[in-house]
């Protein structure tokens, strides 16, 4: 591609996308203007006044857009185009496990019988949907190697704070108060957050020179006052930790649970069990290894499996089976923490979740695990064997963080790009977007320095992967010829460039003003 | 592949990396893939063992509702664009996304007469737990004084989360359907951090959300409490919005605007707030920049709130959140219109009004309260009610919530909670009235007998 | 927008769509890569050979794509965003209609009972379906004014064609063989071809100065050999005949019929009646007046509609009710002229034309002809005074070919334009492509010098209007003051730009080599 | 706007340009218009009076299939890119489906094994109705010798066509089940233009289509008719393709390929053929070119076939033709993949063979015929077969088309044609025979006593 700044960055010659100014739905539509037709008014008429008191009546209408439906479906349409998605290219986002979304998924959680069915139908009426959790809860627990099962957390976090308050209740239930969680400094920031949300305190494990935990820093903080041990394993750097049994071990001796952040699944399903490797506590996030797509930020779900001791405290409702095979919500659970939320968890991701183990069954996920290790291993591999000329590699300037191999992602180090090249592993994402790439996530962990964390998953082909790996070397390249700027200066062909940051949180516009 | 990694097998890679004794050495106890096509037999088998709103007439509501979601709306929310990306980290590939946040935050501060909200938490009830979250947060205080008006399922998240704030949760009694405005000023004191009450409550009823509000702010003088309330979104184009009534924080259950019923879930929760609480909001916010040659953009801000970020320190842990059902609230409120959320709320007003006049003169029905009701009423009826309940499904008719089963209270035996949406007209409501008439009578026979 | 001379073109900083050199999916992919999971044989194994004698079976097998289901969903959904689309630009493409394409329509037609019914489903078990054609055949006969509906031809051109050979079958019963058919030169391309292939002869009628049919041409000409008289009303230069009564008598009077093209009945719907206006058939285009989609070039729909005296002959099946209500397709017409095609039309379009018939009503559809009669004539209106500067205005480079109003659609002349400009009606149109907008028709219909033929339709807003009308005249601005090589060159910002259809139709390559 | 145009009233727009005489100064006579909601409704409560292949297991096939369809191309289809757009007139803005329709070409190419295909005709029989007037066009001769083993919806629409263009339709009949080879032979002779058949044929056996060729070839010496075959996409992983059995063009119904089955249309016809027919091919046909900076693209081309251009010369009058419908089909031949459309043929074949001898082992059901069938077979009921098929359908069960009720064919009295797809599992099939054999030794013993 011809240099950007032979052409004034690419500013020239926009796009349609690109020079038309965003306009957001409420500059458009004319006043009367409108989408939705009332239904008749099929009931004698009654002036509301009559109705509802003018104190709890509202004045003035909120003023919402006034369209036509033609106008709200383009500018939708027209918006969506600005945006990257995983149907169109690679998605490498370290920790969010993008793979493919069968459409399958979709069209069945759009059947009626699943998308309009009120949450308090009776049982007797749901067993269908029951079923599907019933089965679901099942499948969670063998693939986790914890038999007991709530599907009700919304999201992974949602998860980790119904863990953490299942250690409190535990802890609770035999008169101890534990005030401390272990994180290791590589745990994503949901972690400590819970933490402090539960009303516990968070305290910092280092790493080791293996990417683990250090186990002599665990030993030494791993007393009595510890509640919890919350581990992602593979870790954040892509690496299954070499050590535990010995932490699995250290953390049971001191009384304390040990929680399994379960966003890294996607490297073990079929292979390893967090049960298996003494965890009590594992949440899912059905919207990472189990195909739920991310919808832009959401949907998720995050549920959770226990072990025997911790089962007595599972929120409520869980589905169970009558001696008679009907289904039914169990609402009587008296040692229970209680509900996290409305009604029975995010049953539309379910159907998702459900309809992609069944559909690739017991080798079909291990063998999604094992190629999403083989596609990060091989695209690893290219990465640091991709050739920079004079003898150069890319490992040289952007070497592995920790370890030789790594699980289902792998995390590199710009720091000594940004020595060499002056080139930030910001600039380089901001590039690789010119190549028509999502980025890796960037700047995570915290303890890499200039951290690019890199996940293919297994749904991505070689000729992906290579082709990424020739973007990044191209992009050194150009920035060894031609200098940082480019990169700095990059992206130049996205629908806008890079976006003012500081401004936006110095003087917050977070609503149009009307 | 594996000859560029180095190893000779796929084995190898796992066997270098996991210890033996933690690897798995059976097959997943799971049954076996399936096609496609036999994938979808079966959950297309599943669905047909439920009975959804489209094969029996349907009066369920208690926080969701079979709102008509117009198909444009599937449509969108299906466009790969906006169905498969994570959450815009990289403003410059997601400005469709995050140009969607910043419209629903217009929209619901609009809805709410708030001046700040954030781009949706999960649902209903925990984001009255997050409310109260925020309330801790701005006060420190440990009170949390909750109206027995919001629905059980809000109580009961918001006991679940209380306990690990460490803060504790005191109930206000109805009286006459409505929170009881002596006892809800008794209870509040200088250690309350929140007091959080529904609009309309969990019985349908109408609260005066301005007294309440003006009790808890009053009743507790300079430490005035966070005042919390929990709308059901679509009501407010006729309902004065919590922002005119003195309310600091507004939540609710979005599934009301566009998104399904999916059984309870995925929907979103909306969070809006007064300006001075925008920095201990929870969850993503979108807010408008401009880009290097000057364009028009969006962005994630205020993430210093963020688990990110501040990690333990931050106001809240949510991550992934709903930005796709948020989607569908924002274009279903386009949808409607500035003159289409009135006209919908005077609909449902005037066929709720109907409905509790036309039931309530049946024998053996009466009314739970009288309050102002505007899209779901409370009957009491004299018979069992799961009986009644079961005597209408012959007849493919479910008359709504059974509303003890939820709250387990006494005084709610024989209460029934029925929704009105634009999907249920005059002839639906009379095909209720007369098949919920006959199972009442024919039940209150039996039991007599 | 800065011009793109400056920055050679728009070639620099392509954007990813445009930089990826197009990839079929035949080029992708790896040998022995799938996405077809197939059911497993559960019947006995049998050898094909022993089923199937050598000479019968297929040796080496289909070179189709080796590709995973990832694969194909990232190829068609990457190669999709390279169209416009209805749904994210205006769309004022003269003669085809391109007005808002309801979801609604889609999520009816794709309901178990429609989409999977088999069209040989006994009648007493798809009664839904025929009282629906039963519906739709009697809402056109009352849109059209005729009384007697065949829903089987598949498109306007196939509608063409049942009703030339509805008139040959008419007057061979009537013992005569009139070979002549008039069609007037304003008529569209199909009108002829039809003819042709129905074995009938086209004998061309001259436009008037109105732009209607020149009368006296018409009487010199409708002599005993004309067998009918296609028509287009209003025609394609957007304008209704002024004479139309009279030409119906003069066309009667000879014995002949008139045949009512209805591509343009987005016009008149509610308004006035083909039936009425003395025509004896008349087809519908269900994917322009009735909002089936396009999808890019079909589907579509070409029901018919007939006067008494042409009904007898008419296409096998229709929908008839008996006494007791029920509906059944009925088969058994002696005079018919036969089938046109298998089974009973394009009943997924029925589906759509029904739904957007019973949403609008019968104010409904008065109000869209309306609207579209409106925007029609505000666009004509805002384009001609749309002004250039020293006291020009577009209409000064781009009359109005004919007629002072409009129908729903209008056709201006570029030849002042590329007299004056030096700029082809082909580069405006060009250009136009740089501002987001798709062009109207160009060089049709062929009487008008450099014509440009603009339909709007009603579900278009007035902002958009105004900004179309702006673009024309910044277009035209632009050649004025910097000549007429940016449009000469453009369009720079599309996936491709001018492409070489010389070279594509002198060497056709029209399949991949494998 | 109205001041704008410079009229006082939209009735003046219309005053001034259509005389009174015609105008309609009444309202249409048609239903008043309604919400979505109750349109949904109004078309969802039609849906359920049809008895859908979801509600019944269904053997109906006869020309269309009830194949499953993944879900991915549902979406593709839904795209508001590839729905919403017109046929590509302007090239730069029309890549997406200028490239499906030059990968569709390449496809079916491959499939055919003949070099030349177009963008897609309407659907089957009509497509057989264009290769008789390419036919017309490339020899001027006017005989059609059609073999009776054609649709008979084909033979009908070729009949009706042929009429138009002047040309008369001789059918050769059935020997065995397949086109008798002598009297093929003897019914082509120097005015032959085309000679037709299906493969496999519309009895569901195999033709020998290489003979049927050669015959039509050396019976017309140097005044060879086009030989046109009428092929069963789906079928020819397995089957030789036409390509090389000495055909000259072939057409077919494109549905069985990743299009539902709509009650019988939209789908799409395919037409292929030998180089020398390129400039007679109907329809559209995408082209491979490249841009004025050299990048690849695509385009309309050879358009002067086409009546656009070429008007009362052109080589057909279509226009809008199936490009959506397309798009699916070579959607799903690429999800099939090279390996699969074979596996599929055997799975097929395999099936339809058990289903064969499954059925005729049964007391009152024997075979129509006892040649290779791939996908569809036929048998013949000694019994009504109208009154079996009511029997069956009391258990659900759709057990083929009445081979009579369409052919009219007296010889066809008794014939069932009974259609497998992948859908169709030898469990299917196991019930299929069960309820047929009752059933028509319920209406023996009926008719008996
Ligand atoms: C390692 C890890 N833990 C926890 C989470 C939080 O999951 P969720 O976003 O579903 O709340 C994430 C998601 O980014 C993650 O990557
Ligand atoms: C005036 C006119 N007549 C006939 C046709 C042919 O209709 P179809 O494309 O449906 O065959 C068209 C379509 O472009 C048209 O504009």
């Amino acid at each position: 591609m011809s240099s950007p700044q032979a052409s004034g960055g690419g500013a020239t010659a926009e796009t349609p996308l690109q020079r038309k100014r965003a306009r957001t739905i409420f500059e458009q539509g004319a006043p009367g203007r409108r989408a939705f037709v009332c239904p008749e008014m099929d009931v004698p008429e009654v002036d509301p006044a009559q109705l509802l008191p003018e104190h709890l009546r509202r004045i003035d209408p909120p003023r919402l857009p006034e369209v036509s439906e033609p106008e709200i479906v383009r500018h939708y349409v027209s918006i969506s185009k600005r945006n990257f998605d995983l149907d169109s290219g690679f998605y490498p986002l370290g920790s969010c496990t993008m793979k493919h979304n069968p459409r399958l998924h979709e069209r069945a959680a759009a059947l009626e019988g699943h998308a309009r069915l009120h949450p308090l139908q009776e049982s007797e009426r749901a067993q269908g949907a029951l079923e599907l959790m019933w089965n679901l809860q099942n499948a969670l627990a063998e693939i986790s190697g914890l038999p007991h099962v709530s599907l009700q957390p919304s999201a992974g976090s949602h998860g980790e704070l119904a863990g953490v308050l299942l250690t409190r209740a535990y802890h609770e239930s035999r008169g101890e108060r534990r005030m401390k969680v272990l994180t290791p400094d590589t745990a994503h920031g949901t972690n400590p957050a819970t933490v402090t949300m539960a009303g516990l305190r968070v305290v910092k494990l280092a790493t080791d020179a293996q990417g683990g935990i250090d186990i002599e820093d665990l030993r030494a903080k791993a007393d009595g006052e510890v509640a919890c041990l919350m581990l992602t394993n593979p870790n954040t750097l892509g690496i299954f930790d070499p050590n535990i049994e010995q932490i699995a071990a250290i953390v049971h001796d001191a009384g304390a649970t040990l929680y399994y952040d379960g966003a890294n699944l996607n490297a073990v399903m079929g292979l390893s069990r967090p049960g298996d490797m003494g965890f009590d506590i594992v949440h899912f996030n059905l919207h990472k290894s189990f195909t739920q797509p991310h919808g832009g930020g959401g949907p998720g779900s995050g549920p959770i499996a226990v072990s025997e001791r911790i089962a007595p405290f599972l929120p409520v409702p869980v589905v169970t089976r009558r001696e008679d095979g009907a289904f039914e919500l169990d609402h009587d659970r008296p040692h229970s923490i209680g509900r996290l939320r409305g009604f029975h968890g995010n049953y539309g991701c379910f159907v998702r979740a459900y309809a992609y183990i069944r559909s690739l069954g017991a080798e079909g996920l291990r063998d999604a695990s094992e190629n999403a290790v083989l596609n990060a291993n091989y695209l690893l591999a290219r990465l640091r064997q991709a050739d920079l000329g004079e003898g150069r590699r890319v490992e040289d300037l952007l070497p592995l963080a920790y370890g030789e191999l790594c699980m289902h992602e792998f995390v590199l180090s710009g720091g000594p790009m940004k020595r060499e090249l002056k080139l930030k592993t910001l600039d380089l994402a901001k590039r690789l977007l010119d190549f028509g790439f999502h980025p890796p996530t960037v700047y995570f962990p915290l303890l890499v320095d200039e951290a690019l964390m890199v996940e293919p998953t297994e749904t991505e082909t070689r000729e992906t992967l290579d082709a990424f790996a020739q973007a990044v070397a191209e992009i050194l390249r150009e920035a060894a010829l031609e200098g940082p700027e480019i990169a700095r200066n990059a992206p130049y062909t996205t629908p806008v460039r890079r976006l003012d940051e500081v401004a936006a949180a110095k003087h917050p516009v977070i609503r149009q003003a009307l | 592949m594996l000859a560029a990694i180095g190893v000779s097998s796929i084995e190898e890679l796992f066997a270098r990396q996991i210890p033996e004794a933690v690897r798995l050495r059976r097959a997943l106890d799971l049954p076996a893939g399936m096609p496609e096509q036999d994938v979808y037999a079966h959950l297309r088998e599943l669905a047909r063992r439920n009975v959804s709103c489209e094969e029996e007439l349907s009066f369920l509501g208690a926080g969701m509702y079979d709102h008509y979601v117009p198909a444009f709306i599937d449509m969108l929310m299906e466009r790969s664009e906006f169905l498969t990306p994570y959450t815009p980290y990289q403003p410059e590939i997601s400005q469709g996304g995050l140009q969607v946040m910043f419209e629903y935050q217009t929209a619901i501060c609009e809805l709410t007469a708030l001046p700040v909200s954030n781009a949706s938490v999960y649902e209903g009830p925990s984001a009255a737990a997050a409310a109260a979250y925020l309330a801790k947060l701005h006060n420190g205080r440990s009170r949390l004084v909750v109206s027995a008006g919001m629905h059980p399922h809000t109580i009961e998240t918001l006991r679940t989360h209380a306990h690990g704030y460490g803060m504790e949760v005191v109930e206000v009694a109805l009286s006459g359907g409505v929170t009881d405005l002596v006892a809800w000023r008794g209870a509040i004191d200088g250690d309350t951090s929140a007091a959080l009450f529904a609009q309309p409550n969990f019985y349908g009823a109408v609260e005066d959300a301005q007294a309440l509000s003006d009790a808890a702010k009053d009743s507790a003088g300079e430490d005035a409490p966070v005042v919390v309330c929990q709308v059901d979104p679509i009501t407010l184009g006729i309902l004065r919005p919590p922002g005119q009534c003195g309310v600091d924080v507004a939540v609710g259950e979005g599934q009301a605007l566009g998104n399904r019923l999916d059984f309870g879930g995925p929907s979103f929760g909306l969070f809006a707030a007064r300006e001075e609480y925008l920095r201990r909001m929870p969850g993503r916010i979108a807010g408008e920049t401009v880009d290097v040659d000057g364009r028009r953009g969006f962005v994630l801000t205020l993430q210093t709130r963020e688990q990110h970020i501040r990690r333990e320190k931050a106001t809240s842990n949510i991550c992934t959140a709903q930005a796709l059902n948020a989607l569908g609230g924002v274009a279903y409120l386009a949808w409607l219109g500035r003159r289409g959320i009135v006209e919908l709320g005077e609909l449902l007003l005037a066929r709720t009004h109907y409905a509790r006049d036309t039931l309530t003169a049946i024998d053996g029905i009466d009314a739970l309260h009288t309050q102002p009701a505007v899209r779901e009423l409370a009957v009491r009826l004299h018979a069992d009610v799961a009986a009644v309940k079961a005597r209408c499904a012959r007849a493919a008719v479910n008359p709504g919530v059974d509303v003890q089963a939820l709250t387990g209270r006494e005084e709610d035996r024989g209460g029934l909670l029925v929704a009105i949406t634009e999907q249920r007209t005059r002839a639906d409501i009379d095909r209720l009235a007369q098949t919920l008439g006959a199972a009442v009578a024919a039940e209150r026979e039996a039991v007599a007998v």
